[in-house]
């Protein structure tokens, strides 16, 4: 397999093929839209200048049920295509990646812009390797889940969606913190369109929201990266430069400097993260959002909060991460988010609400983990991230499938549903249950390994967050006792539909992937091996070295 | 006599300025504005009779122009008194918020 | 034209200063020609198109003299008029306005039924105005520059004779500008008065030479700023440019929300770099207080407005902010900053006004966001198009092309400053977001609203003002992701300061001391 | 890549090993066969009940789905319907389309697992007694490598699991049997069948993990089916919540579970039990009393002993051999189990076993209490059975662990066969309200009496089992709770946790106090063992006239199970004889487990023997079997069955009576105390208050978007048309700038 890939030069091309894929695909469905595909199924009708609905303001396009006409066809194969596409040219990625391996992988690295030093470089390790096959698999399942969901405008969807996988594949794979900024921005947009137009009854505020909360913290991130990348100029042709290796390796700023900096950073990822108390976005945007666009942004995009954190804003400034003080509120903060996050979705009615604040709450154990700084911790979070793609987008997916069928988020609109759907009901529960951390599932590993770190370092912090196993529980047992389980009370229920094959195949590898991590999750953990004591070594050397250099600077004044 | 001059010229270029604040009417607004010039044209001759003939240059650019404020200012002045019937700036206030 | 022409021309042989003159030249005379020829037969729609397609040619004529210009990598000795990279990056820039005006006006008063084809000379003339101002080194070649500028742009906002607002415009924007200009005159008074010079390289040396100056330099220099301050619309002086903007026929308001701020912003930074970096600590207090107020105010009350118009008004003040940051930093790096900004801005503005242009119905005057609602449902390119603007204003990677790149410049600027300008930067990302809240409501209309009820579709728009669209959402996107050689560009398009400027010992393009020939690399 | 890790492993962990050749290296194949019969009937549950939606959901939400008609009949034949045979709703018994595969596979697989754990067990036994004083370790594959923290899936073989596995296979086998009967009605056949397997799956794996994880799987896993079993009838509301609550409470403990774990691996970098038991005197004294006390958290969660035994009661909504396989014989033992397991810390730690004791000795006494006033009959033995935790705890708290493991054993054998014998009452019961199409509580005592004419055969079994229960010699349970007892005693006068101070208070006093309240707990025990029996068997009956006629002994596959149940708790004792009494072989079990808790056993008695007088021995003996008697004679004189009256036509309780009728109000109190607070705090306070009020409304709309907006208003107010404002903003802002070139 490996001298396969080998042969076909699959480490050279593979990480800017995966970034280009999407857009070549999002391309085809542009071309297809503007060589008349949008039309292709339509009643033929005049042009719209003409046409007296066109006259009185009534959109010919906005109404049209696509599915129904046929449009959508060929925008959502097209797109489909590409996903599959993507997913098993990454898949590679998985053989070809030696986890003996602690430098970047698949380098890429070309001048971009030579006048800023800004320059295209990507390259990944373990914990990229891993959020990039999340991506690639969550983007295939997403897009056919929204195979019915979208019915208008599908061809702008699903280019949005492959824009989206690009950005966000993007920051995974940036070494270069300009390019991470950029790719940064680059997810923000197309989520925006997708919140904002296919979004529920309350779109355009959620939508508004979601822009505006993650734009404060990437713009104050932002100043931070342009600062860093001054710090780390040229001296003698004061061209700064970007490089995350060199930056990591060579820049030293003053502790103050460093305290704000992280701050600018921690500002980015922790409204990304969501970290309370920064997170109310995050229920309005997952409700509003269409399937697709929850599922992407509760498996990927959250994620890149706290690969943030990974990657930048601890590595960076580990003298201020780690400072005593920061470092207790951030923890701090991490568990309030895990019992605040549980308890406040046990209150919730509409189910989407509920699952958005249980991500608060789980998005806290990553945080703890990484904050812990111990391998386990840091390693469980990584676990955490991937799991919380999984099974939080299980979870959006399977609500997705009910609301296409029902047009209700409301929990109080099912009761008793296992009875006509039951296959819906054995895998809600079993998502359910994985998202609790049932062990055997692989929500268990995550939040045992990240637990079992912390208590080295972190004792009553991890105490308290270990409170959540009861709440995590309490909240999701309620809420599927409600809706699946109790007196079948609403007779509108009695003709839900279950599951249909194409709803099946969406949910068999997330099955399999909770399964599977929790009964075997060790090539996994060895993959990202590497990066998590890389993470730990770097923090705690630079952290230790950095004072040292202040201390030693500061004394002889 | 150069202090004197400068603070001649400061006196009326703040009676210009007070001018402008406080009358309503377009050409009266605009008179003001002429005296100001004129005010800072004041400056410039007492200043070249420090530093040489380059100020006494300078005030006739400032004439030519003033000139030629004066001829677009009106023009526009009448284009509106055609719609407005009035000169009165009070009234005047269309675009706003 | 002098064959033999020096690579430094000497400017006291009136020879050489006609010669260094010559992109300004080729306008001022062309817009002579055609003014006679506007006034030769009545006014007429025809007319009207033939005198605005020979604007343009005149203007691509300038615009070639100003490249053959920056090729050959002229400089100059000391006198009124700089030749550097600098003045042929305005210049560019400058033209580039002129050139997107010029297309959007003949569109734009075929509609509007404006038959005066003076209007198109008028443009030119202001145009000249403002390439004096670019290349003004001394402080009475700006004055003459700032008036030509003015006095023609006064007509020109009152040029729609039908309009009430149009006068209404023109009469508040003459009223103030006036006013303005008088403190302006005043502080070159007095900096004269202090230094007994007019010529700012002079200036510069002798307030170098006499410590930070005394009262009345510094007094003057107030009232400079005040001047400038009122041309660019920074808060407090911006007060009469949402109502002219208004007012202001289409293409017209673009001229002035773009090109006169470019023109004004590169005289009044030659100026602060050339003659004031001395008193730097005077009026950097003043300054960052300007651009603070500016970038706030501005867009805090951008979030109110209903008519795009306005809110595009509201929008560039805030930009007038912005790039009081770059000036801010004092530094030759800034006005590098500066001149991508003005370059990224240009194309931004025009392609919006261009949308607006093509979406007002005849007489309207102006566009409300309402109008706009289910744009992508009925016009979808110019939704997308608006869409791109809307983000390169807000300063967006990627998908708002190269008003990423601009907004990057300035913070680097800011922050590569001796005195990192981190206030401002702080203020002007936070801003940022503040401006996110109008900018993507007008994309959130677009895309995400139903489109009125009874709301007649917008009538086809015409030719150029399409090509405009398209060319600026084009080149906004392609900048977005080759930025690189424009960047270059403007970085050697800094002054060339001969005085022992706060110019941060920086340089890309090899130096600023020697002007570099950019274009033959 | 799995199979050659695999041997790997195992070669490297068992090679030295004597059982490494035998039928043990079969081991994993235990959980593996009944999870293979999860996957079989969770299949064939799933496969009948599924019928595909149409391809696009969303499109004509009315006119896409097949015809009302169509679909009503689909569900009626063969779905997955949360009635089932508990229910009212009198549907038309139609037995599942899968029934006969289900039969064999859900009942076949235990029957393979039993004779394969019986296989292993003759191993042991043909291994020796001195080549098994370490267990037989299987390693599989790596579960969780992380630095220096390594968790592998491996299994783990040892008397003391061994016991366990006998235990779980041959009664789980039995209870599968019975359910064959109990269950043959219910349209969700192959599912029940699917828990089922997958519990005992998930028990083995609990009794075999060779790690704590491991043992978490399970102890997990068996509170998962647990909750899934519990609510098996899902529509009744009633049910859901008592599902739920089973696993949320168990939750709580398991937070302790893993807290302990925590603790243990912060101090010597292991979780595995041979890892721990080698390490475990380096931990301090503090440390190890802490670890104790968390993991007796998680046995007070899962063996449901105060404050969170409130589940089991409610678990008694599932079906009855569901009650008698997973809330009496097997899950809820797991916490006696595990600190059996767990003996080399807990002896290290005299306050955390003396706390086990107390909460053991209280739990028993006060379940025992609200026993005597329950009418439901699977909640009186619900309540027996939390108070016969309660009694293992002493045993094991006290250091008496083989005698805990020992009761453990016979409990499962007497309390699986009154659970399963009141399964045949009430599947006789139901049956004939269900001819009669009565609404009837088939559970209530009160309806039922005079049993015995109908149903002779469970009457004697039953008649046996609470004679085992009561402690009458010489039933299983009699040896058991006796050797408990009496161990407490002893155990006051000398050891380790009589020198120690609970709470201030000297270890001893503490012993002898739980030694009184064992006594009178036993007392209780007879004493609402003899009413059950009375109520439902003896007197005239109270069924009604016309349900009479139903009645009748249960199927041959049910009362199969029953008699070998009933043999067992018989004879149950003779498995651990003590020396006082040597009708057999002395000590059986004692012997058989001393390699796992001999050494823990010797620390806590100083090193000492257990040695008493033969005087103090017969005493003890003789004042359990007087206690058992009386509790047998009070019931049988105060009792009278002839005066009762049908539930629909009893009284309100009065007083005390009341209070034990209501449990102590303690579901209400922790309804009103735990769960109503935090509902509300999460509601109002933290959800309405902070996320809404705080975050969004004060600090993101009044100061986030209100500023820029009250700067917007303020400057679109100066914006009004009027040249002369604008000139005066002008002049004002030439004032700043004016004064701010003076700022130096």
């Amino acid at each position: 397999m490996n001298g396969f890939l080998t042969s076909v030069g699959y480490d050279r091309w593979i990480l800017p093929a995966l970034l280009g894929i999407p857009l070549l695909g999002a391309l085809v469905i542009w071309l297809q839209a503007a060589l008349g595909g949008r039309d292709a199924g339509a009643a033929p009708r005049a042009a719209p200048e003409e046409s007296a609905a066109a006259r009185a303001g009534v959109d010919p396009r906005t109404a049209v049920d696509e599915i129904a006409t046929g449009v959508a066809g060929p925008a959502r194969v097209i797109a489909l295509a590409t996903f599959i596409v993507e997913f098993i040219v990454s898949l590679g990625l998985w053989p070809a990646f030696d986890p003996a391996d602690g430098r970047w992988q698949f380098p890429v690295d070309i001048a971009w812009i030579p006048s800023w030093g800004v320059r295209f470089t990507i390259g990944i390790d373990g914990m990229a390797l891993m959020m990039i096959l999340l991506t690639t698999l969550i983007m295939v399942l997403a897009s056919l889940g929204s195979w019915t969901y979208i019915r208008t405008r599908t061809h702008s969807f699903y280019a949005l969606m492959l824009v989206l996988t690009t950005g966000m594949l993007g920051v995974f794979m940036s070494l270069d913190l300009f390019l991470f900024y950029v790719m940064w921005e680059v997810m923000l947009v197309p989520m925006y369109f997708i919140i904002g137009i296919w979004g529920g009854e309350n779109r355009l505020y959620a939508s508004l929201k979601f822009f505006i909360y993650t734009m404060v913290g990437s713009m104050l991130m932002l100043a931070a990266i342009v600062y860093i990348g001054l710090a780390a100029r040229n001296p003698a042709t004061g061209i700064p430069t970007f490089s995350y290796d060199y930056i990591l390796q060579n820049v030293v700023v003053s502790p103050t400097a460093a305290l704000w900096l992280f701050g600018a950073f921690f500002m980015a990822f922790a409204v990304k993260v969501p970290m309370f108390p920064f997170h109310t976005w995050l229920p309005d945007a997952h409700v509003e959002a269409p399937t697709a666009g929850s599922v992407v942004l509760a498996s990927i995009m959250l994620k890149l909060g706290t690969f943030g954190f990974l990657r930048l804003a601890v590595p960076l400034f580990p003298s201020a991460a780690m400072n005593e003080t920061v470092r207790s509120i951030i923890l701090g903060l991490a568990v309030i988010g895990i019992v605040y996050g549980a308890l406040v979705s046990m209150v919730q009615t509409d189910f989407k609400k509920l699952v958005a604040y249980s991500s608060v709450s789980h998005l806290g154990f990553v945080m703890l983990g990484i904050f812990a700084l111990t391998v386990q911790s840091v390693q469980g979070a990584l676990m955490v991230m991937i799991n919380h793609g999984i099974s939080t987008g299980a979870l959006f997916l399977l609500i997705g499938m009910i609301y296409e069928r029902r047009h209700s988020r409301l929990i109080e609109a099912y009761g008793g549903i296992a009875r006509v759907v039951p296959m819906f009901a054995a895998l809600l529960t079993l998502v359910s249950l994985s998202s609790i951390g049932l062990p055997g599932t692989n929500g268990f590993i995550g939040e045992f390994l990240v637990l079992i770190g912390a208590f080295k370092t972190v004792p009553i912090f991890t105490i308290i967050a270990t409170t959540a196993v009861i709440f995590a529980a309490a909240y999701l047992l309620w809420a599927i006792q409600r809706i699946l389980f109790n007196a079948f009370t609403k007779p509108e229920n009695e003709h839900l539909a279950d599951l249909n094959p194409r709803e099946l195949l969406i949910m068999a590898p997330l099955v399999v992937a909770i399964i599977w991590l929790g009964v075997y999750p060790a090539p996994v953990l060895r993959r990202m091996q590497l990066s998590a004591e890389r993470f730990v070594t770097v923090v705690q050397g630079r952290a230790t070295s950095q004072s040292r250099v202040v201390s030693t600077g500061e004394r002889p004044r | 006599m150069l202090a004197e001059a400068l603070f001649f010229s400061a006196v009326l270029f703040t009676i210009g300025v007070v001018g402008v604040l406080t009358r309503r009417n377009a050409i009266i607004v605009f008179m003001c504005v002429e005296l100001m010039l004129n005010a800072v044209n004041l400056s410039f001759v007492a200043f070249s009779q420090v530093y040489g003939v380059a100020g006494q240059v300078f005030v006739f650019f400032v004439m030519t122009v003033a000139a030629a404020e004066a001829a677009v200012g009106l023009a526009i002045i009448i284009a509106l008194f055609r719609h407005r019937q009035t000169v009165n700036l009070q009234n005047i206030n269309l675009l706003k918020g | 034209m002098n064959l033999a022409m020096p690579s430094v021309f000497d400017l006291t042989q009136p020879l050489q200063l006609t010669a260094a003159l010559t992109p300004d030249l080729v306008l001022i005379i062309g817009a002579m020609i055609l003014v006679v020829a506007a006034a030769w037969r009545p006014d007429s729609a025809a007319r009207q198109r033939v005198v605005g397609w020979a604007s343009i040619v005149v203007t691509l004529l300038a615009m070639a003299a100003v490249i053959y210009f920056l090729i050959e990598g002229y400089g100059a000795g000391p006198g009124p008029i700089a030749v550097d990279n600098y003045r042929w990056m305005v210049d560019i820039v400058i033209l580039l306005g002129t050139l997107l005006t010029l297309m959007l006006a003949i569109d734009d008063n075929d509609r509007e039924l404006i038959t005066a084809p003076e209007m198109h000379v008028l443009v030119l003339l202001a145009s000249s105005g403002m390439m004096l101002l670019a290349a003004a080194r001394d402080l009475m070649i700006v004055f003459l520059g700032i008036e030509l500028m003015s006095i023609s742009v006064y007509a020109l906002a009152g040029i729609n004779r039908r309009s009430i607002r149009s006068a209404e415009g023109a009469l508040k924007y003459f009223l103030l500008g006036a006013f303005s200009t008088a403190f302006l005159l005043y502080g070159i008074a007095l900096v004269y008065g202090a230094t007994g010079a007019t010529n700012l390289e002079v200036i510069g040396q002798r307030a170098m030479a006499n410590g930070a100056g005394g009262p009345l330099f510094v007094i003057g220099i107030a009232m400079l700023l005040i001047g400038f301050g009122f041309k660019v619309a920074t808060v407090p002086f911006h007060m009469w440019a949402p109502d002219v903007y208004d007012g202001s026929p289409s293409p017209i308001t673009a001229y002035m929300a773009a090109t006169v701020k470019a023109a004004a912003f590169a005289a009044f930074l030659r100026a602060w770099l050339e003659a004031f970096p001395s008193a730097f600590n005077a009026w950097h207090p003043a300054v960052v207080g300007l651009a603070i107020a500016t970038m706030v105010l501005g867009n805090a009350i951008g979030l109110r407005q209903q008519n795009i118009k306005r809110m595009l008004a509201y929008s560039s003040i805030g930009h007038a902010g912005y790039l009081l940051v770059a000036l801010a930093a004092g530094t030759s790096q800034g006005a590098s900053a500066l001149i991508f900004y003005l370059l990224i801005y240009t194309l931004a503005t025009f392609g919006c006004f261009a949308v607006v242009s093509s979406l007002t119905r005849t007489g309207a005057g102006t566009v409300r966001l309402e109008e706009l609602a289910g744009l992508w449902n009925v016009r979808p390119w110019t939704a997308f198009g608006m869409a791109v603007l809307m983000l390169a204003l807000l300063g967006f990677p990627i998908f708002g092309g190269a008003g990423f790149f601009a907004k990057w410049y300035v913070i680097q600027a800011a922050l590569q400053s001796d005195t990192p300008q981190t206030l401002l930067v702080v203020v002007l990302v936070l801003t940022t977001v503040v401006s996110a809240g109008y900018y993507l409501y007008v994309i959130r209309v677009m895309f995400m609203r139903p489109r009125l009820e009874g709301l007649a579709l917008p009538v086809r728009s015409g030719g150029l003002t399409r090509f405009v669209l398209v060319a600026t959402v084009l080149l906004l996107l392609i900048l977005g992701i080759v930025p690189d050689y424009v960047v270059r560009l403007t970085s050697a398009g800094r002054p060339q300061l001969r005085s022992p400027a706060r110019a941060a010992p920086y340089a890309v393009g090899g130096g600023f001391a020697q002007p570099q020939p950019m274009l033959r690399r | 890549m799995l199979p050659a890790s695999f041997a790997l492993l195992q070669e490297a962990a068992g090679v030295a090993h004597p059982l490494a050749g035998t039928a043990a290296r079969w081991m994993w194949a235990l959980p593996l066969l009944p999870l293979l019969g999860f996957v079989i009937n969770g299949a064939l549950s799933i496969v009948s009940a599924y019928h595909a939606g149409p391809a696009d959901p969303g499109a004509h939400p009315h006119d896409a789905h097949p015809s009302v008609e169509e679909r009503h009949e689909a569900h009626t034949g063969h779905d997955v319907t949360g009635g089932g045979a508990h229910g009212d709703d009198h549907h038309v018994v139609v037995r599942h389309r899968f029934a006969g595969l289900a039969t064999i596979i859900g009942p076949g697989v235990m029957v393979l697992a039993f004779g394969l754990a019986v296989a292993i067990f003759a191993a042991m036994r043909g291994a020796g007694d001195a080549a098994l004083h370490t267990p037989f370790v299987q390693r599989y594959f790596e579960w969780m490598p992380v630095g220096d923290l390594r968790i592998d899936a491996a299994f783990q073989l040892d008397q003391l699991s061994m016991v366990m596995i006998l235990v779980i296979t041959g009664v789980g086998m039995l209870i599968h049997l019975f359910s064959v009967g109990y269950m043959q009605d219910d349209p969700s056949y192959p599912r029940y069948f699917a828990y089922l397997n997958l519990f005992v799956a998930f028990m083995l794996v609990l009794v075999m993990g060779a790690s704590y994880p491991v043992m978490f799987v399970g102890w997990e896993g068996v509170g998962l089916c647990s909750y899934l079993l519990i609510g098996f009838w899902y529509l009744d509301k009633a049910n859901a919540d008592a599902g739920k609550k089973a696993f949320i409470m168990n939750r709580i403990g398991d937070f302790g579970f893993l807290v302990a774990m925590f603790m243990l691996y912060a101090n010597i970098g292991t979780l595995e039990f041979e890892g721990v038991r080698a390490q475990a005197t380096a931990l301090g004294p503090s440390v190890v009393t802490w670890i104790c006390l968390f993991f007796f958290l998680g046995c007070t969660g899962k063996s449901a002993q105060i404050p969170l035994y409130t589940w089991l009661p409610d678990a008694m909504a599932g079906p009855t051999p569901v009650s008698a396989l997973i809330h009496a014989a097997t899950m809820v033992t797991a916490g006696v189990y595990l600190i059996a397991r767990s003996n080399f810390l807990f002896s290290l730690s005299p306050v955390a076993s003396l706390t086990v004791v107390v909460i053991g000795a209280l739990t028993a006494i006060f379940a025992a209490s609200i026993g005597l006033k329950q009418w439901d009959i699977k909640k009186v033995l619900a309540y027996s059975t939390v108070s016969q935790l309660g009694y293992m705890f002493i045993g094991v708290g006290s250091g008496a662990y083989v005698s805990g493991v020992f009761h453990l054993v016979t409990h499962a054998f007497f309390k699986a066969l009154l659970f399963l014998g009141s399964g045949s009452v009430i599947f006789a019961m139901h049956r004939a309200y269900h001819a009669t199409h009565s609404a009837e509580d088939a559970q209530d005592m009160r309806n039922m009496g005079g049993l015995r004419r109908y149903m002779p055969w469970t009457f004697w079994l039953m008649l046996a089992a609470t004679l085992a229960i009561a402690g009458f010699p010489p039933f299983a349970g009699f040896f058991s709770k006796d050797a408990i007892l009496g161990t407490v005693f002893l155990r006051a006068r000398e050891s380790t946790l009589a020198d120690a101070h609970w709470l201030g208070i000297p270890g001893n006093i503490i012993l002898y106090a739980c030694y009184v309240l064992g006594l009178a707990a036993a007392f209780m025990t007879a004493v609402y063992m003899t009413r059950m029996l009375i109520y439902t068997f003896l007197g005239p009956n109270r069924s009604g006239e016309r349900e009479r006629d139903f009645l009748g002994e249960a199927p041959w596959i049910m009362t199969g199970p029953l008699l070998v149940l009933g043999v067992l708790s018989v004879a149950g004792g003779w498995l651990n004889l003590p020396e006082s009494i040597p009708i057999g072989r002395v000590g059986l079990l004692e012997h058989w487990l001393d390699p796992v808790v001999g050494e823990s056993t010797l620390r806590i008695t100083h090193g000492a023997a257990v040695e008493a007088s033969s005087t103090i021995e017969y005493s003890l003996i003789g004042a359990a079997v007087l206690i058992a008697l009386a509790g047998i004679v009070v019931a049988w004189v105060m009792l009278r069955p002839e005066r009762l009256v049908p539930k629909r036509e009893a009284r309100q309780e009065e007083g005390f009576e009341r209070v034990l009728a209501n449990k102590y109000y303690v579901d209400e109190i922790y309804d009103d105390a735990v769960v109503q607070p935090t509902v509300g705090v999460s509601r109002n306070l933290l959800w309405e208050g902070i996320d809404q009020g705080l975050i969004d409304n004060v600090m993101v709309k009044y100061i986030g978007t209100g500023v820029p907006r009250l700067f917007g208003w303020l400057g679109s107010q100066l914006q009004s048309g009027q040249v002369g404002t604008y000139a005066w903003v002008l002049v004002v802002g030439v004032l700043f700038v004016l004064g701010a070139f003076t700022i130096r």
